[in-house]
């Protein structure tokens, strides 16, 4: 039995470098497999729903605003995610993939949360008509 | 300003720098998977070490200033949530982390959840993830506590961080 | 703290919120000055209901879902999962995909292992072996979030074989690793079997003799530290552990002394299957083609967790959702040997007994047993809600 | 300047008050410092413990049912006063004690218990079981190792053939240092000191997996502040103590420095290699070893002095 076996590593760390990365000063890059936040590309996307069917926690929406042009808008929920990449795996088209830099996601508010993906005229096009609708709602 | 006022005034100064430069932390797991708690822990440890920026978990919810919640919120924890959470002094903070803390995540729906700790008790930073690196968990008490910071100082708001070992200010936005 | 008087006893409340518990748990201890006199536990307050919401998910939501029952041991989770679904269809695994999953199940049992030595000296006050097994166990967590993509819950299987790839850059790395690793581990061993302060708090305490253990129905390296040979990577190999054999690492005194030693003996035990399969991974698919609906049937399925054996029953009624799945975790048969053996001991010896069988109440909390309205023992989802809300409300 | 006036000076100022105030945060910023870096990390910045101290000022005083509301209130006002108290009979930062009188070490020694009693008994005063539970551990301690502690002070004194703090301390800073004649009785002083501030491996009336944060684990804000803040103050002046009676003295500032750092070193260091003793185990320590040590020490001094052999 022996007390205060540890006495040579301490000395050791005491003169070597701390363990530390200066995280919120110095900015590291997480691998590159790391899942963060889902992207979606619009162009190739087949609207097979395939995605949305797998996801295990319906963080994703596809909406279609027109099946046979291929006019699709993407919901995506950041802060209902599980980031298991289950959705990129079940993909035959390779769309989606998950930006292993885009991982800090913190917010104050809920909002920015939800993000749409999709060709620009689409989004807006859609982001409209929800509010029309939910000013008729709100009108209700 | 006459000297009352300007007393006043840096005193207000002085605690806002003291609440920021001392955020003591406790953490209640409300039903996640652990993996969250285990992350949370890990900021603590020499890799991230919390210390540098006066981040101390504590016991006490007496002690506290920082609620760290993890989890959906199970029927079963609501009632220690919402305790732990009124046994803490003012003023006080809630930092949900991970995405079943913020939605219910993967258990959205399960029968026995309420599907996100702002359910319960009002939430001041979210950090989504499953589970967020300790990183991001940082980066999340990084932005509760850059909302701390009175407005008139919000252009150098990325100072708050300062480098413990040369002291200087980060030369890139956090997060950017 | 609200007074819970029981006659003259002092009662010491630990948990649901509690320094010594990550999770919650309630735990009441009866002491006498500060020795504990008698011992209670409440489980459940993680209890969300994941194995009925699994019926009403399809295969591949609930893989995710269930990998969700723990963030420590999630891996083995989806494995075996995963393993019992492929089971029920058929479907023959490519071997390098089982070689990984092995791989990463080993890579999993390091860091829990780190993660519990880490736990339990804190729980006895040294944090400095605390802060030194976290700051080891980062190795390996930055290896497996390379290799997986995430550092807890890696998401690396799918039904069918595993998502990532072992490429020779992650190779050497954790062939590195392990050989820092493992010249870290002698130094654990060294302290928990000679720091004289530590040993103070191990060694005859939460003493379980090797009948007991076996009444108890421990599992894992708790019955292992009493001398209870059991391990399922031996008794019923499964994924690549044929290929792979893993050797039982035994202690006969019981006490927590030995659950440390068992736990750092198993490290080297870790570092060497890993260096196996590494040298000879077999090349070849990491996928194979997995049908959405699974055939009719019922299977059971068992894997060796970090903490013990992992139960996994599934039943399938030919559909893309499952019929019934059942699991048991190791925390709870291990919990029994905390109420058994507290009692006698001093207070301050409570935290260290419970986190001597690497408790994680995650795992813990998943049973559920009500009477239905008309008798029946089924209860469906609707029932089960109403029935939570007017239970707690 | 009249004499009441250099006494409030003194009192509320230098040496007593604000400076060792001061001194106290910045030993505890090194204390914590050296103990994160033994462990490999890099440990909190310079003005942490200040920080720290406002934030808790600037807090609610949450008051909990059940107690006796008064009690609760001044117990920490009454505990840092007698830590502060006690720094004025000590030679603070190297310069001569405000005041002296013969018997002052015994003074000092129960002025400085005072802040431990006092934690007692804000533990017992709440109806908090860990309370309960931390302020039974915290006298218990208290009755282990303040013997011990108080007989390692007393080597010195014997030696020197007074009970004043200022003529001990002449009389070590005029011979050679008393650690190396008299080492039981340092190591005694110094791991006692760690007791009484109740650091690892003592710290089981804290213990914070054990039993949340002791006896204070109802106070919030000014109260849990000024108890911290007394526990740093009687870190420094116990630093003082044990360099002025066993290293020779602390005559100038700098020697001041140089010697109570080199304690805090060791006493970091002790802090990060070992796991926390139970508190069955501490006593046993204390009485069985510490005090068994320090009496045997100290009989031979007595011997020794009786017989006319120079120390």
């Amino acid at each position: 039995m022996k007390i205060g076996s540890l006495i040579g590593d301490i000395l050791k760390s005491f003169f070597k470098k701390p363990a530390t990365i200066l995280y919120p000063v110095e900015r590291i890059h997480a691998p590159e497999r790391y899942r963060g936040q889902l992207f979606w590309e619009p162009e190739k996307c087949s609207g097979c729903q395939l995605c949305v069917k797998d996801c295990p926690s319906n963080a994703i929406e596809l909406i279609v605003l027109d099946k046979v042009n291929k006019r699709f808008v993407m919901r995506y929920d950041k802060d209902k995610c599980t980031y298991c990449a289950q959705c990129v795996a079940s993909c035959r088209f390779a769309c989606l993939n998950m930006n292993s830099d885009q991982w800090e996601l913190a917010s104050l508010r809920k909002e920015p949360f939800t993000v749409y993906y999709g060709k620009d005229e689409d989004v807006s096009f859609l982001l409209a008509e929800r509010a029309a609708t939910s000013h008729l709602h709100s009108t209700e | 300003m006459d000297l009352p006022k300007a007393w006043e005034a840096a005193l207000v100064d002085l605690k806002t720098w003291a609440r920021i430069n001392s955020p003591w932390a406790i953490h209640f797991n409300s039903g996640s998977c652990n993996g969250c708690d285990i992350e949370i822990l890990a900021t603590l440890t020499p890799r991230y070490d919390l210390e540098r920026l006066g981040i101390k978990l504590q016991g006490s919810p007496r002690h506290a200033d920082v609620l760290i919640c993890t989890g959906p919120v199970t029927r079963q924890a609501r009632e220690r949530l919402i305790r732990t959470y009124e046994q803490m002094p003012d003023p006080k903070f809630v930092v949900a982390v991970g995405s079943c803390g913020i939605t219910g995540g993967a258990f959205e729906g399960c029968y026995n959840v309420a599907n996100g700790v702002d359910k319960v008790i009002p939430v001041d930073v979210y950090i989504p993830g499953c589970p967020p690196r300790p990183e991001a968990i940082i980066f999340g008490v990084s932005q509760l506590l850059q909302s701390l910071q009175p407005p008139k100082k919000a252009k150098n708001r990325n100072a708050i961080v300062t480098n413990p070992i040369t002291g200087s200010t980060p030369k890139k936005g956090v997060g950017e | 703290m609200p007074e819970t008087k029981h006659g003259d006893k002092f009662i010491v409340p630990i948990g649901p919120q509690h320094p010594a518990l990550k999770e919650p748990g309630h735990f009441e201890f009866t002491v006498d000055g500060e020795t504990v006199t008698g011992a209670s536990v409440r489980l459940g307050f993680v209890h969300r209901g994941i194995e009925k919401a699994a019926e009403e998910r399809t295969y591949i939501q609930d893989l995710y879902l269930l990998e969700r029952i723990c963030g420590i041991c999630s891996h083995v989770h989806a494995m075996a999962f995963a393993l019992g679904v492929e089971k029920l269809a058929g479907v023959t695994v490519p071997e390098r995909a089982q070689a990984i999953r092995v791989l990463v199940a080993e890579m999993e049992r390091i860091h829990s292992h780190l993660l519990w030595l880490g736990v339990a000296a804190h729980e006895a006050g040294f944090d400095t072996l605390f802060m030194y097994a976290w700051r080891d166990r980062e190795k390996v967590m930055d290896l497996l979030e390379q290799l997986c993509g995430n550092r807890v819950n890696y998401s690396i299987n799918v039904l069918g074989g595993v998502k990532e790839d072992v490429n020779d850059v992650i190779r050497d790395g954790i062939l590195s690793a392990m050989d820092y690793l493992e010249t870290r581990t002698v130094l654990y061993l060294k302290l928990v079997t000679t720091e004289r302060t530590l040993i103070g708090r191990t060694r005859g305490i939460g003493i379980m003799e090797k009948q007991t253990a076996a009444r108890l129905g421990t599992v894992g390296p708790t019955a292992r530290a009493s001398g209870l040979e059991r391990d399922i990577r031996l008794e019923a190999p499964y994924a690549a552990y044929l290929q792979y054999p893993a050797r039982i690492v035994t202690e006969q005194t019981g006490d927590l002394e030995a659950r440390f030693i068992v736990r750092v003996k198993e490290l080297y035990e870790s570092f060497r299957l890993i260096r196996g399969i590494l040298s000879t991974l077999p090349g070849g698919e990491l996928t194979t083609k997995m049908p959405r609906r699974i055939p009719e049937g019922e299977t059971i399925s068992r894997v060796e967790a970090p903490r013990g054996e992992l139960f996994y029953y599934i039943k399938s009624n030919g559909s893309d959702k499952p019929d019934r799945v059942k699991v048991r975790t190791p925390s709870i048969n291990n919990f029994a040997s905390v109420m058994a053996t507290a009692v006698g001991h001093k207070l301050a010896d409570i935290p260290m007994i419970l986190s001597g069988i690497d408790p994680c109440f995650s795992c813990n909390d998943r049973m559920v047993s009500i009477r239905g309205s008309e008798g029946q023992q089924a209860v469906d989802w609707e029932e089960l809600r109403l029935y939570g809300i007017e239970y707690y409300r | 300047m009249s004499e009441n006036m250099k006494s409030i000076l003194s009192l509320l100022i230098f040496p007593g008050g604000l400076a060792v105030m001061a001194a106290g945060m910045i030993y505890e910023y090194i204390d914590r410092k050296l103990v994160a870096r033994f462990q490999n990390r890099v440990g909190p910045r310079w003005f942490q413990p200040l920080a720290d101290f406002i934030k808790l000022l600037a807090k609610e005083e949450v008051i909990p049912e059940g107690i006796h509301p008064v009690l609760f209130q001044w117990l920490p006002v009454v505990a840092i006063a007698g830590a502060l108290t006690s720094a004025l009979y000590v030679p603070m930062f190297g310069v001569e004690p405000a005041f002296h009188f013969t018997g002052d070490l015994v003074v000092t020694i129960y002025l400085l218990s005072i802040l431990t009693l006092c934690t007692g008994l804000a533990g017992a005063n709440v109806a908090n079981r860990f309370s309960i539970i931390g302020a039974t551990r915290t006298l218990t301690q208290l009755f282990s190792y303040e013997a011990p502690f108080l007989l390692a002070l007393f080597g010195p004194a014997i030696a020197a053939g007074s009970w004043d703090i200022a003529v001990i301390e002449q009389y070590a800073t005029s011979h050679p240092w008393l650690m190396v004649f008299q080492p039981i009785g340092f190591l005694v002083a110094l791991i006692g000191l760690m007791g009484k501030l109740e650091l690892p491996p003592f710290d089981a009336p804290e213990a914070e997996t054990e039993i949340v944060s002791g006896a204070l684990t109802e106070y919030s804000g000014r109260g849990y502040a000024l108890f911290r803040l007394g526990r740093s103050v009687e870190l420094v002046i116990g630093l003082t103590l044990v360099a002025a009676f066993y290293l020779g003295g602390v005559a100038n500032p700098l020697l001041f420095l140089a010697k109570t750092l080199g304690l805090l070193l060791i006493i970091a260091a002790l802090q990060s290699l070992f796991a926390r003793l139970r508190i069955d185990q501490t006593v046993g320590l204390w009485w069985r070893s510490g005090a068994v040590l320090v009496l045997l020490q100290l009989l031979v001094l007595i011997a020794l002095k009786y017989f006319g052999v120079a120390i």
